[in-house]
């Protein structure tokens, strides 16, 4: 009576992401909030520092990303802590496969669901702040390749406090200082793209940055899930 | 030595407030340090000891109620 | 020395919450067709006890073995091998109760379209879409417990799988448990109530509620 | 591989060691810092373009240094703590985090003391200042992970796996200058082997150095003895040692 | 045996804040995580952004306010969240006394958790935005007003959005909207201040929401809450 | 027409969850020394009744009465009357042992040193000082229910108060049932375990699971 058909690693791959993005979609809010959070924190910043288009182009680039830094922060929490407190974050460690493979499925059920709307919606954004035109095509590129990171690298921090009664802010504390490589390439990419300049070697960083991320965090994630879960 | 005087030493050319300011909170937050470092220390040496003395306790209270039981 | 023909078997395992020692140098063997209640008052120490058998947490001191090697040597093995389920049931409000078997089932290899059939046998029949979150305490639970109906795994580790479940469903469960032994498996559990199974059947383990 | 190190990892043995060191390590650092002090604020000359403002050097460069060195100490620490399941590397972790936050801060603080007068601004969000700045942030990342756990093995491995992450974070912010201008100093008194300083004020300094150096060894070592016995607070000799202390 | 001696409303409200705080500082990082939250977010926007001092000092004080927040937003969750998983909030229901005045502690303890300290930190942080010196007395003034009104507010969408799995960006959306007046007119006064003009307008409205919102509010959530619960 | 020593009526409580009727015009009455079991299997209602008439929920028709007077007109009189310990107890993880309680009775205009005394009866000396969060399930729960130990409210109404407690804690709760109903209390609880109380004194109530 040993057990029988054991599901491939790509099987329980996709099991594990057709799940997370089945909640997900389930209570639609979860991909519209994050979104509605990215567009209204962008629109608090010309209620609070006056409508002068010259200051806020200015300021665009810094503030998409930032925004896009905090929307990605604030949905991390769906990342493992429901996982955890019902229970079934135990049951994925029981899993055969290994669990980095779960994790994996779980940070780009993430992506897809905060990161991958966002990227859909900053043009939009970008105009609302008057972003320089030449500018453009970097914001996009560097949302494509950045909001990945900044899941994965999140994925870390929410690993670490998910035991933790109220990692609310804690994780905010944890992460935010890893997302600053991140945040001060991809400006820097923007701000040199509007001055028309090639920006080619802060795309390369960012893009090291999420190989790097993409490879490691995974097994990171796993030695701190079974840290937290102990 | 390169002053001459007390209050040429205390004024720094011009810039007391700086220096004695970075030479003040330095002082200030190594100071600090150690004494968090010595209480947490010993806080650390009585809650052992509290416990120790729980457990005795509780062993105490253990050992009764046995004898308890054994005489009824 | 374990028998050959010990599933799992614990070697001295010491465990230490808050400083207090929950049990020392325990050592225990279970073999196939074996159901063993771990007993004892509220804070023994069982369902920590379970939890180091299931390699959830480490033990302070000591191993389990799994087939005579020590666990951490094979986790994915051991893990092809065992179903645990805990106080909490790792069941998701958000999916209905039938997506929430199918999962589990799934990633047992199992088609989920088994799922259906499989939620009649613990009386959820009419309730498969209904959000898990809309279920009473003890309709959420026998969706965790529903897969038991079809595990093909050898070593279940259950901690109160009585929880919340009505009396019928606690008879079901100790039939399928029998069963289960009888063909070759072993069930681990912890229960307050008493278990109304053929007393040869079972072993007892108690652990003793140690003050200090 | 790694038996010999073996009778490092009792924790027992470990801990009467480190008590001995202790009483050296601080004697060393008092008796260091009184001269290096004394030597700099009295006897050091002034700096030709900064004046007397040049004393926070003294002060400010050693904190600096010392506090990039305690994160990789601490990083290095972590990893094998990590990978080789040194229990006691994780407890040295966590005693090098919060003495490294103490020497960032004086760092920030010494330094912002020093740009007032010299840049005729308190902060500049320059790459060094800014680096040092986010430097603080994971230091207090990992002391707050750390505080957050009550089983202290458990934080040690949670917050050591944070240690870890965090290195990434430095050659990046380090490099980063090349993105910014910047108005902070390059190396000068870390060039090793030449100096671009006079000896009369190199010898003050490297006084300062080695003595908040030996003061950094001193508070790790007491923080040391203090995560370990709260880690086998139930082992008998621990038991021991404190019935012995506490009367 | 009819019940005796049941505590007066100022003993019960008594006993909610001192639980309430004493939770908070059992885990001192309670206190400091906002206020670290805080200090990073307002970080985040030099880099992004860049250093020049000028645009720093235009945009300061929209910056500080915004990131204030932010922070306050992050910690409601604390407020009910926590209870109403464990079934403390069932049990406060039906406590004797009225449901506001346990609220109206649990509010205030929150403020003086999260909102107080914010205050303490923000002149710091104003240097380091490099601030008009002129604006420092209205934004302690205004955040001083302000941040309690922040914390009445957003325990209503607390309390409404308590009984649903991830109210995470609900929850914003449903507060941040309410708190743009208070962004408005405190970001205002300040920028007024720089001017040297007089900014009590401005106060004078936030004064009349904080008023608004300390005697409305404990009765919102509490009708709020019992939605919530049924 | 109930009697006129009814402490809490109920008068044709329709309840209805998901389009489902869990009940239809229920009519029950609660007297003083009254120890009433709400039985039936899972998902037949007994949350949803109790919680109805704790006034935590609204039923979709009826009323329940409190010395006969709707629940609605006089919540403050009925909540000083009344004591609910539902599926979740309650206990802040954060807090001591010793300081949950303490709230609790403090709350209802105990002293609250007399939380240290409480606890001994539940068994959990030597853990006053130790975080919720820390204890095992049960010494979890048994921090909730230690304070009816002190309770002076009469109506006590008690959703699965055996879950995770051992079998001396489940009798010491039983006599203390006995003693409240006594004393002029009355205890309204759902338990799937046999009560081991004579049964002159229980009346059970039988909730049948209607599947449409
Ligand atoms: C808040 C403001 C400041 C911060 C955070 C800061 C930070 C640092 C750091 C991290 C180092 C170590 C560099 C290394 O080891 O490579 C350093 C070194 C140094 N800093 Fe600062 N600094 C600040 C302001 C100043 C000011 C205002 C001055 C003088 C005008 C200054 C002068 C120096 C000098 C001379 C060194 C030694 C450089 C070397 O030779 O390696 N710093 N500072
Ligand atoms: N939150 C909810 N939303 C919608 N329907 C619900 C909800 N909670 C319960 N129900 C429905 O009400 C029915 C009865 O639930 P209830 O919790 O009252 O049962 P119970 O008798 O207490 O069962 P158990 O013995 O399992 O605790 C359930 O079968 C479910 O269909
Ligand atoms: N997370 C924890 N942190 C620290 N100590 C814990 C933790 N969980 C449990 N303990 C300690 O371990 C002891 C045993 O807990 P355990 O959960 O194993 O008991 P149990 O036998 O399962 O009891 P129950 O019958 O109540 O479920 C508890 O008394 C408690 O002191
Ligand atoms: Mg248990
Ligand atoms: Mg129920």
């Amino acid at each position: 009576m040993m057990s029988i058909n054991i599901p491939s690693y790509r099987q329980a791959f996709m099991l594990m992401l057709k799940r997370d993005l089945t909640i997900a979609l389930r209570h639609k809010d979860d991909i519209f909030n994050p979104l509605l959070f990215f567009i209204i924190v962008v629109t608090l910043f010309p209620l609070g520092i006056g409508p002068e288009a010259s200051t806020l182009s200015r300021i665009a680039p810094g503030i998409i990303w930032v925004a896009a830094l905090l929307a990605t922060l604030l949905s991390l929490d769906r990342l493992f802590k429901a996982d955890f407190a019902d229970g079934s974050l135990e049951q994925m460690m029981l899993i055969p496969q290994p669990l980095f493979i779960i994790v994996l499925a779980k940070i780009i059920a993430h992506w897809l669901i905060t990161g991958l709307p966002l990227i859909f919606i900053a043009p939009v954004l970008a105009v609302l702040l008057h972003l320089n035109e030449n500018s453009y095509g970097a914001l996009m590129i560097t949302l494509l390749i950045g909001t990945p990171v900044l899941s994965f690298i999140g994925a870390i921090g929410v690993a670490l406090t998910v035991g933790i009664k109220k990692g609310g802010v804690l994780l905010s504390l944890i992460v935010l200082p890893l997302y600053i490589p991140v945040l001060i390439f991809a400006t820097s990419a923007i701000d040199t793209a509007a001055m028309n300049l090639p920006y080619s070697g802060q795309v390369a960083i960012i893009g090291a940055l999420f190989f790097t991320s993409f490879t490691l965090a995974p097994f990171a994630v796993s030695a701190a899930l079974k840290v937290s879960t102990n | 030595m390169q002053f001459s005087s007390f209050a040429e030493f205390i004024d720094m050319g011009g810039y007391g407030f700086y220096v004695w300011l970075s030479f003040g909170m330095a002082t200030l937050l190594l100071v600090l340090l150690v004494m968090n470092s010595l209480v947490s220390n010993k806080q650390v040496k009585q809650r052992i000891a509290k416990q120790q003395a729980r457990q005795e306790k509780l062993k105490r209270a253990a050992k009764q109620q046995a004898q308890l039981s054994q005489s009824s | 020395m374990p028998s050959s023909n010990a599933l799992l078997h614990a070697d001295k395992l010491t465990c230490i919450r808050e400083d207090r020692i929950l049990f020392e140098a325990l050592s225990c063997q279970f073999n196939q067709g074996d159901i063993v209640q771990i007993a004892g008052p509220n804070g023994a120490g069982k369902t920590s006890l379970l939890r180091i058998l299931a390699g959830l947490s480490q033990p302070f001191e000591g191993e389990v073995h799994f087939q005579n090697q020590p666990l951490h040597k094979n986790v994915e093995l051991y893990n092809q091998n065992l179903t645990y389920i805990g106080h909490l049931a790792g069941i998701k409000g958000e999916m209905t109760a039938q997506e929430n078997l199918a999962f589990y089932l799934a990633m047992q290899g199992l088609p989920p379209h088994a799922a259906e059939q499989t939620l009649e046998n613990v009386n959820l029949l009419g309730f498969e879409d209904a959000l898990a979150s809309h279920l009473s305490a003890g309709q959420h639970r026998r969706i965790a417990l529903a897969r038991l109906w079809q595990c093909q795994k050898p070593i279940w580790i259950l901690d109160e799988p009585f929880t919340a479940i009505d009396k019928q469903g606690v008879k079901n469960l100790e039939n399928l448990f029998v069963e289960h032994a009888k063909q070759g498996g072993c069930v681990i559990l912890t229960t307050h109530q008493d278990l109304a199974i053929d007393a040869q059947l079972v072993k007892t383990i108690e652990l003793e509620y140690q003050l200090v | 591989m790694w038996k010999w190190l073996h009778p490092y990892a009792n924790p027992e043995i470990t801990y009467h060691f480190t008590g001995k060191l202790t009483p050296w390590f601080t004697w060393l650092s008092i008796i260091l810092l009184a001269i290096g002090l004394t030597w700099a604020l009295l006897f050091a000359p002034a700096d030709y373009q900064q004046g007397e403002s040049f004393r926070i050097f003294y002060i400010h460069v050693p904190a600096a240094i010392l506090s990039m060195s305690i994160y990789v100490g601490m990083a290095i620490a972590a990893f094998s703590g990590l990978v080789w399941q040194l229990k006691l590397a994780d407890a040295s972790a966590a005693a090098l985090a919060p003495v490294g936050a103490v020497f960032t801060a004086i760092a920030l603080i010494t330094g912002a003391a020093w740009g007032k007068p010299m840049w005729g601004t308190w902060w500049i969000w320059d790459a060094r200042l800014t680096s040092e700045l986010i430097l603080l942030f994971l230091y207090l990342g990992v002391i707050a992970l750390h505080n957050a756990f009550e089983d202290k093995a458990l934080a040690g491995k949670a917050a050591g796996i944070l240690a870890i992450v965090g290195v990434i974070n430095i050659p990046i912010i380090k490099y980063s200058v090349e993105w910014w201008n910047t108005l902070h100093q390059g190396a000068t008194v870390s060039k090793f082997g030449k100096p671009a300083m006079s000896a009369d004020m190199y010898w003050p300094f490297l006084f300062c150095f080695f003595g908040f150096a030996f003061f950094v060894a001193a508070v790790t070592c007491l923080r040391f003895k203090t995560e370990i016995l709260s880690r086998n607070s139930m082992r008998p000799w621990v038991k021991a040692l404190v019935k012995e202390e506490i009367k």
